[in-house]
This record gives structure tokens, C-alpha cells and sequence, in this order.
């Protein structure tokens, strides 16, 4: 699998997602003011940070990026795009994905880990989990309460594009284990095509037993299994 | 140069209003053989605050143990630097944001956060960690939740933002420090041991290059601030506030990393306090050189700055640097790569002198070696703490029982779980944190490991104040002991040793007396001092904080995978008491 | 000349920071708020012809960057 | 009753979004703008007898909450 990692100026975990995807082939850092993704980018990641220095909205500056016409083309042709907190408020505010990524409820920034219950396990980024799994995966983010209006919250819950939920470490929903008000726990999206996947949590620190653990893992050994059943999907 | 083109007039009241006592006044006047411009004043009274000249202290820090084989670099520089193996080197250091925090919390503590990984990674040391000791008045008092909130708030804004984990600290509170909170910051990065940089300038006639964010009228006499105590009206004579930008922040250290490897990079020194002043003048006086600077080419973010306030902005975010003429085009490329204001501002001289030229004009001209080495140096007078008497404990009667006693411990805010400072800090960035928050010590994997790191923050003020050289020794025991339960070999320190008003003979005996027993700790631990910090004048109305001399200790894990943690693993295990 | 720019969250969006404030405000006895909703100003010095000009600029600015039309609104207040 | 109150950075003081938002504009094509300068509002309903009564709960909401004024003004505008 050919990764494309997209840094930013304010990108801080891209090393991290290198890390994470360093087993499942080769991954390149793609500069922000570039127009163009390397020749065979199956997956583009855009990693989580301050792209900006966030202090508009988390992602606005991003979005407007020379690379990001190329992260369009690149969706829009089927390509997989895997966006990481911040990645996802990148993702959102581009309009790749929909709804928008408020301060969280309670204000504060929060990093722990936290329970996610994955919500289908038939997606590309998906398929190594089972459907209602819990996994242990950590969170580290100010702006994660995922909103969007009636409509479209009603569109996302009835195709089924929501990815993972907050829940406890028994996959149960609740008020405590949502860190931040997210409505219906929303922790990640799929879009229409379910090839964009944004989330907030960071599946790239879960890959090792010696640092927290290793749920993370399976999200990228997904998207490897899923290219080497379909070399030549894109 | 005519000392009477400038206003204001050089009176005896404005020389006291620099912080400068007469008899430093009378020395100045003996250095140059005249009466200094207004903006030499400003000079002078940088330089020879307590924060930049540490002229209380400086005597007593001599007798504290610098040296072991795998020193490469002690106190002196921007951080203390230490060999651990494999051609790598962790490079360290912790410094106070007391007076800023108090004033305002959130950004007196992101830009004390800030400040400390600026002088990690001028070394050339890329940051993998932070940490923090943090001290705050009764949890009842009227401001003490404002200020827990903004500091906390504060420190996890600054270093999530930037990308570092804080992976550990301590917080505690006590009335002691109800009118002056501590707010001390460590920052910890790694080097190769090889590719070391320093802010010694060399050659004759090479561009000073100034690097990051303009210049504004911040923190301006913020050096004397931290240096004056509090009285009542500090809320009203506070000046501009630092504001930090950890985003400038990320690409200054980007930038100045990259520069780095192209080799054009011959001293590099961060405008901390005293900003452009310290850093131009102590890389001169390093390299024995002297350093000529035309401020008409300085990044400026407001109109109208006069060479004094230019000379003394704390505007955050800015480095000097000496750059090898042969490779300005590259330094160049990295600095637009990264999007920095940059601009050439000055050179080195042969002349042994600073010059400052402003506007056509010579604003400064001043011996370099002497601002700093012609620093007073006091020997303030101490008198050590009556000894307290001894307490038989079997005389005294439990007022509770022993459950009941334990139950009221560990809901106090002191014991209790720090889980909500914490969790505002991001601690799991790098994907390295092995043992985070909550524990002894933080340990952090190095690259790929096995090798790691382990960290810790502490001090125990109670017994600092009880008995300051007792005190002082625990400190530095505690730091061992933390180091050592998560398994890892313990290898030097770097402190901060927040203290009282020095000119109180008693004050000056904490001092004095802690310091005997770090230093007699250290020595007996094998554990160097390599960086540090002094922050004194700790007092609020005239009442000194208790001493509370911050260790920060780093040891060495060779295996990451062979770490002990806090927790109990499984009911049935038998408990071991090891000690005395 | 200058100006400002005036993003306001659209009406039925939940604001947590608005709703924080108004907890905050009760914890601090200052009686009589009902609700706050949070909103962000931009002042912006810029060089136009005229009103009409800068009103182009400062739209252009909001559409691109200032606001986003998914949850929020924006006004121009040109003096 | 409905007001607004400003809150704005003080002169001098550095700002950081400001100075983030005036280099992506100018990344943007948005021509002309020369400086921006970011500060927030809050929209508040209150409850109040009159216009000094309103005014009176709103200056203690801003010195109590709302404005640091260690680095901030504020304004309060009734209509
Ligand atoms: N300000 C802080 N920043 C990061 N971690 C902290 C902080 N305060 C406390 N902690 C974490 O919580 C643990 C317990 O805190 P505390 O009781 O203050 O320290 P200690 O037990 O070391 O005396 C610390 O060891 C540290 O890991």
C-alpha cells in the first residue's frame, strides 16, 4: 500500500502515522504546498496537529491548502483518504466530509484513552475489527464535539456512515463515556462512498503493547488487506 | 555619542526604577567613564538583575557538583546536555514563569512552557518531552481556581500545540503561595552527542541574524519584574503581557532544525528574558568578540519602537543567530520554507564592545565582556533556620483513627488523583509515552527503543522549611527514588530553585542551606547538576513563599520493556516494604 | 478604512461554550442572564476604493475563510 | 432583553490568530486587507428592568468572566 502523508506546517503526529504504517509499505510525507500526490498514492492520511496554529477553526486554513485540490481529485477518483483528528477537522471544513468539529462540551482539552464501538467492520478501513467491537483507543483533542444539523445527522445514522461511537469499555453507549458531547457519540464518518474516512480518536498511538496497546492496529491492517485484495482498485 | 540626546534624563530615581541600587549605579559609572545613555541604563539593568546576573546566588551555586563522565555540557549554556549511549545525547533543562503565571495564568504559563523549549532545541536537540512542577495558594483562597484553570490550561495549550508530550509534574498547594504561584516548566530533547550547538559566536564580521516572530513592545522590563517581589499594586504596574504563538513556535523549531544540518548554523542563542540584549551580548562575550547591531533592520510588529524597547521586548518566539556567511542562501531557504520574518541585524566585531545603532544614531556602546562578567556578585548575609524541636511521636495522642485519618488524606487536593490536570495535557503524542502521568516517573521510549527515558519533577517544600539542608537532600532523593522504582539509572538533574527575597538574612539561609543539601545529595548520588534556574524575590507583602528548590531528574532505561509501574497487578501478591 | 466582521453561530446550532458561560455565570452569582451565544469578531484595517469595495473584499474573506456557511453566519459592518 | 458585548485584544498585545488569519488570506488571493485583528462577542438575553440595570449586569458578567482584562477591553451594546 502507497501512503501519502500530508504535513502541514502545524502537523504534529505525523510521525506517528508514519509509524503506524511503516509494516504495510511505503509511506511518503507530501508538503502542504504541494499540487500534486506521488504517482500510485493508494491511501492520502492527513494527520493530526495544529495544521495552522487552529486558531480560527481547527482546519479552516488547512482546507484551502494547495494539496488539497489533489486530496479531492484523489477521493473523487475512489481513492482512500484517512483523516486523524485533525485531519478530520481538515476533512470537514473542506467539505469532503460533513458536519463540523465544535470545543468540547467541557471545554477542556482531553487526551486518555477511551472505549470506541465500531460501527460496521465491512469497509475498507474497517474489516480487521467485528461490527459492535469495542476497541481501547486514545483521544487527544480541544475540538472534538461532532455536530451537524437534524437533516444531516438523520443521513449519516440512516446509510450507515458512522464509523465509530464513544462508548464504554463494554461497547455501551452513555452521558460519561462520551468525553466530548458529541451528538449520537459520533467519533468518526465514512463518506457516501465509504473511501474517506474522519475520526477523532488516534488509532496511530495504539500499535504497540508497550505504549497502551494495540487496538490501532487493526485500522491500518484493514487498509492493507483491503489493497492487496484490490491492487488495482484505484 | 552624547549621553544628553536622549530623554529621559538619567536621575537617581529613574536608575532605582531599573532595579539598579546605587552603588550598581556607581559601578556602571566607573565601567564606562560616563554617564550612560538612556538605553544603556535599560542595558545594564537587564544584565544585572537578579535573573540574568543570578548575582545573590551565583557564589553558592559554585559548590554544587556539575561534573561526571557523562556530562558534555553543565550549567552555563541554554540546557545542560548529557551523554546516554549510541552517539545520543539528552539535552535538559527546567526555568520558572512564577510572576507571569500569577498575573495571567494561561499565557504566563504557555509562554514559561514556550520559553524552556526554546532553550532545549536552540542546543540542537529536538524536544521529546515535558514536564512541570506546579505550586498553588489554599484551594480555598479566591483565585486560587482561576489560576489552577489558566496554568493548566496554559502549559496544555503550549506544548499540545507544538507537539510535545508532557508526560508528568507534580501539583500541590498550600497558603504559602496564595499571592505567588510557582510555575516551574522542564522541557527534555535529544541530540546526537556530536551535533551540539552552543551560543559561543565565532569569526570576525558574520552576520547576526535574528529569526521568528517580530518584535513588539511585550514584557518589556519583565526581567526586572521576575526579579522584584509583589506588593499589593503589582496588578496595576504589570506590563504588556507575552503572548505565546505555539504555532510560530513548531516552525521555529522546523526551521532551525533544518538549518542546522546545513552547517550554516556557527552560534545560536533564544531571546528569552532580556531578549535581544542577553542573547546578542552573551554570544559575543562567549566567543570574545564584539557584536555590532543596527536595529533600523529589526522585524518590528508595532511602529515607532525606540532601541531601548526594542533592546528589552520579551516578544516570544525569536532566535539570533551567528550564520556562516558561505551559506546564506541555504539558511535562507529554510527560513522562507517555514515562513519566518527574518533578517540580517548585526555582526560580530573584533572590538570587544556592543554597539547599538539605531536611526543613524549609536545608542549603546558598551564593554561586552563586562556587562556580564562585571556583574555584581553578592554575598548576601544568612543566617540558617533555628533548628525545630523534635517531636517524640509515642507523646503524642492520635486525634483520629488511623482509617479515618487515612480516608481525610487521600481526598486532600495535595494526594488526591491529578487525572484533571493531566488529561489536559497530551501526553501520548510521539506514540513513545511507555509510563505516563500517574505514576513515579514518566518513562519514554527513544526512537524505536529499547532504550528510554525516565522523568520526574519533585520537591517536598514542608521539609525544605523544616530543615532547609535536610530539605534540600530530599529533594534529590525523592528524584532518585522515582527514577530508580520505574527501574531506571539515575543521571543528572536540573533544578529550579524558587526562593524569597535574598536580601532577608534568613530567606538567604534556605537558600544557602537547601543548596548544601542538594549539592551534598548529588555529589553522594553521583547525580550532576547539568541546567538550571533561580527564581527569587518570591514574596507576596513582604511574605516569602516556602523554599521550594523543583528537581527535575532524568535517568536512563536500557530496555523500556523492563519498566515497573505503580499499580498492584493481581489480588493474592505479597507487599514488600524495602527502606527504612 | 477599517471594518468588521461579525460570525455568529446559526440559530439551532448547540453552542458549548455559550452554554459553559451561562453555568459559569450562575456558579458566579450574576443573576438575570438568560442565555449567551458565543460568537468571533474580526477588525480588519484594509485598503478600498469605497464601501462598495471593501464590502466585496471583506465577503470574499468570510466566504473563503472567516466563516464556515455549514454552521455559521456572518455580517459586515462597514462605518 | 437582548445585548451584545465585544470583547477585544488591547492594543499592543500580540495576536497570534490575527496574524495566522491576515498570512492565509493573503495565501487565499484576498486582496487588500492589510491587518486583522480577532476578538469575540457574546450574545446575551437577559432579563433586566431597563437599559441601566442591563448595563450594570453586563459589566459585572464581563469584569467577573468574559474579558481578561489583563490583555482585553470590552464594550457592552445595548440597542
Ligand atoms: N502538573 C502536572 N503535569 C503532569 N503530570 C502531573 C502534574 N501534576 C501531577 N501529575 C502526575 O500525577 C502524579 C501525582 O501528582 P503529585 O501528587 O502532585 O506528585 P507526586 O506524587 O510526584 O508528589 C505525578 O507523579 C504526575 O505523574
Amino acid at each position: 500500500m502507497n501512503a501519502a502523508i500530508i504535513l502541514f506546517p502545524g502537523s504534529n503526529r505525523e510521525g506517528d502515522a508514519l509509524r503506524a504504517l511503516a509494516p504495510h509499505g511505503a509511506a511518503k510525507v507530501v508538503w502542504h504546498g504541494d499540487r500534486e500526490l506521488p504517482q500510485g498514492t493508494d491511501l492520502v492520511v492527513l494527520p493530526g496537529g495544529f495544521s495552522y496554529g487552529d486558531y480560527l477553526r481547527c482546519g479552516a486554513i488547512a482546507a484551502h491548502s494547495p494539496v488539497m485540490g489533489a486530496v479531492r481529485a484523489h477521493a473523487e477518483r475512489g481513492g482512500l483518504v484517512l483523516g486523524i483528528c485533525n485531519g478530520f477537522q481538515i476533512l470537514v471544513e473542506f467539505g469532503l466530509l460533513p458536519g463540523v468539529l465544535m470545543r468540547n462540551a467541557q471545554l477542556r482539552f482531553i487526551c486518555r484513552m477511551q472505549h470506541v464501538r465500531v460501527e460496521r467492520s465491512d469497509t475498507a478501513f474497517a474489516s480487521r475489527y467485528k461490527q459492535g467491537q469495542a476497541i481501547k483507543i486514545a483521544i487527544a483533542h480541544g475540538e472534538g464535539n461532532y455536530e451537524a444539523d437534524a437533516e444531516t445527522i438523520r443521513r449519516l445514522e440512516g446509510d450507515g456512515r458512522v464509523a465509530f461511537r464513544y462508548c464504554d469499555a463494554q461497547g455501551k453507549l452513555s452521558k460519561s463515556a462520551n468525553p466530548n458531547g458529541s451528538t449520537n457519540a459520533i467519533a468518526g464518518v465514512y463518506s457516501e462512498r465509504f473511501n474517506v474516512l474522519g475520526l477523532m480518536p488516534h488509532p496511530e498511538n495504539l500499535i504497540d503493547p508497550l505504549v497502551g496497546g494495540t487496538d490501532g492496529k487493526g485500522l491500518f491492517e484493514s487498509l492493507a488487506a483491503f489493497k492487496a485484495a484490490a491492487p488495482a482498485a484505484v | 555619542m552624547s549621553s544628553h540626546s536622549e530623554k529621559p534624563p538619567i536621575t537617581p530615581e529613574l536608575v532605582a526604577s531599573h532595579g539598579l541600587k546605587p552603588d550598581e549605579y556607581e559601578k556602571i559609572l566607573a565601567l564606562i567613564g560616563r554617564i550612560p545613555t538612556f538605553t544603556e541604563l535599560g542595558i545594564f539593568s537587564a544584565m544585572w538583575n537578579e535573573h540574568c546576573s543570578y548575582k545573590s546566588s551565583r557564589l553558592h551555586l559554585r559548590g554544587l557538583p556539575t561534573r561526571a563522565p557523562w556530562v558534555i555540557q553543565g550549567p552555563g549554556e541554554n540546557a545542560g546536555v548529557i551523554d546516554i549511549g549510541d552517539g545520543e545525547a539528552c539535552v535538559f533543562k527546567m526555568e520558572s514563569h512564577n510572576h507571569p503565571s500569577y498575573i495571567e495564568p494561561f499565557q504566563g504559563a504557555a509562554t514559561g512552557v514556550g520559553g524552556i523549549l526554546r532553550d532545549v532545541f536552540t542546543m540542537g536537540a529536538r524536544p521529546v518531552a515535558c514536564l512541570n512542577l506546579l505550586r498553588f495558594g489554599a484551594p480555598e483562597h479566591p483565585k486560587t481556581r482561576h489560576l489552577v484553570a489558566g496554568v493548566v490550561a496554559g502549559i496544555g495549550s503550549y506544548g499540545n500545540s507544538f507537539g510535545v508530550p508532557t508526560v508528568g509534574g507534580a501539583t500541590a498547594f498550600h497558603k504559602g503561595y496564595d499571592g505567588n504561584i510557582l510555575v516551574n516548566a522542564m522541557a527534555v530533547g535529544i541530540a546526537r552527542s556530536d551535533e551540539i550547538f552552543y551560543a559561543k559566536a565565532t569569526g570576525v564580521g558574520n552576520p547576526i541574524v535574528y529569526l521568528g516572530s517580530k518584535t513588539g513592545r511585550d514584557g518589556i522590563h519583565g526581567a526586572t519584574m521576575a526579579s522584584a517581589s509583589f506588593e499589593e499594586d503589582a496588578e496595576a504596574k504589570r506590563p504588556t503581557v507575552q503572548v505565546g504563538d505555539p504555532f510560530t513556535e513548531k516552525l521555529l523549531l522546523e526551521a532551525c532544525l533544518e538549518l542546522m544540518r546545513t552547517g550554516a548554523v556557527i552560534a545560536i542563542q533564544d531571546m528569552g528574558a532580556a531578549g535581544l540584549t542577553s542573547s546578542a551580548v552573551e554570544m559575543g562575550a562567549k566567543g570574545d568578540l564584539g557584536v555590532e547591531l543596527d536595529l533600523d533592520a529589526l522585524p518590528c510588529r508595532e511602529t515607532g519602537m525606540s532601541a531601548y524597547e526594542m533592546l528589552l521586548s520579551e516578544s516570544q518566539e525569536r532566535m539570533l543567530m551567528v550564520l556562516d556567511p558561505a551559506k546564506e542562501e541555504e539558511a535562507k531557504a529554510a527560513f522562507v520554507k517555514w515562513g519566518l520574518d527574518f533578517a540580517i541585524v548585526g555582526k560580530t566585531t573584533d572590538t570587544l564592545r556592543f554597539v547599538v545603532k539605531h536611526g543613524g544614531e549609536v545608542k549603546a556602546d558598551l564593554p561586552i565582556k563586562q556587562l556580564g562578567d562585571a556583574a555584581p556578585l553578592y554575598d548576601r548575609p544568612h543566617v540558617s533556620s533555628a533548628a525545630r524541636e523534635r517531636i517524640d511521636p509515642a507523646r503524642i495522642e492520635p486525634p483520629i483513627s488511623n482509617a479515618e485519618a487515612l480516608l481525610r488524606l487521600i481526598a486532600t487536593p495535595d494526594l488526591c488523583s491529578k487525572r484533571w490536570v493531566y488529561e489536559q495535557y497530551d501526553h501520548l503524542i510521539l506514540g513513545n509515552s511507555v509510563q505516563t502521568p500517574g505514576g513515579d516517573a514518566a518513562v519514554i521510549r527513544l526512537g524505536d527503543g529499547p532504550k528510554g527515558l525516565a522523568l520526574t519533577t519533585d520537591v517536598t517544600p514542608r521539609y525544605c522549611e523544616a530543615d532547609p539542608f535536610e530539605g534540600g537532600k530530599q529533594a534529590v532523593a525523592e528524584a532518585w527514588r522515582n527514577l530508580t522504582a520505574v527501574g531506571a539509572l539515575p543521571r543528572a538533574v536540573t533544578d529550579n530553585l524558587n526562593f524569597g527575597n535574598p536580601e532577608k538574612p534568613e530567606i538567604m539561609g534556605q537558600f544557602v542551606d537547601c543548596l548544601k543539601g542538594i549539592g551534598e545529595a548529588c555529589r553522594a548520588l553521583d547525580f550532576p547538576i547539568v541546567s538550571g534556574n533561580v527564581s527569587l524575590y518570591n514574596e507576596s507583602s513582604g511574605k516569602a513563599i516556602p523554599p521550594t528548590p523543583s528537581i527535575g531528574g532524568v535517568g536512563v532505561l536500557s530496555d523500556v520493556g523492563r519498566t515497573a509501574t505503580i499499580a498492584f497487578k493481581r489480588p493474592g501478591e505479597q507487599i514488600f516494604l524495602i527502606g527504612t | 478604512m477599517k471594518a468588521r466582521v461579525v460570525v455568529t453561530l446559526r440559530n439551532g446550532i448547540l453552542d458549548p461554550q455559550g452554554k459553559a458561560i451561562e453555568g459559569a455565570l450562575k456558579a458566579l452569582h450574576v443573576n438575570g442572564i438568560k442565555s449567551v451565544r458565543q460568537g468571533k469578531i474580526f477588525d480588519v484595517e484594509l485598503d478600498a476604493a469605497d464601501h462598495g469595495a471593501a464590502e466585496a473584499v471583506l465577503r470574499e474573506a468570510c466566504e473563503k475563510l472567516l466563516a464556515n456557511q455549514v454552521v455559521e453566519d456572518y455580517q459586515v459592518e462597514i462605518p
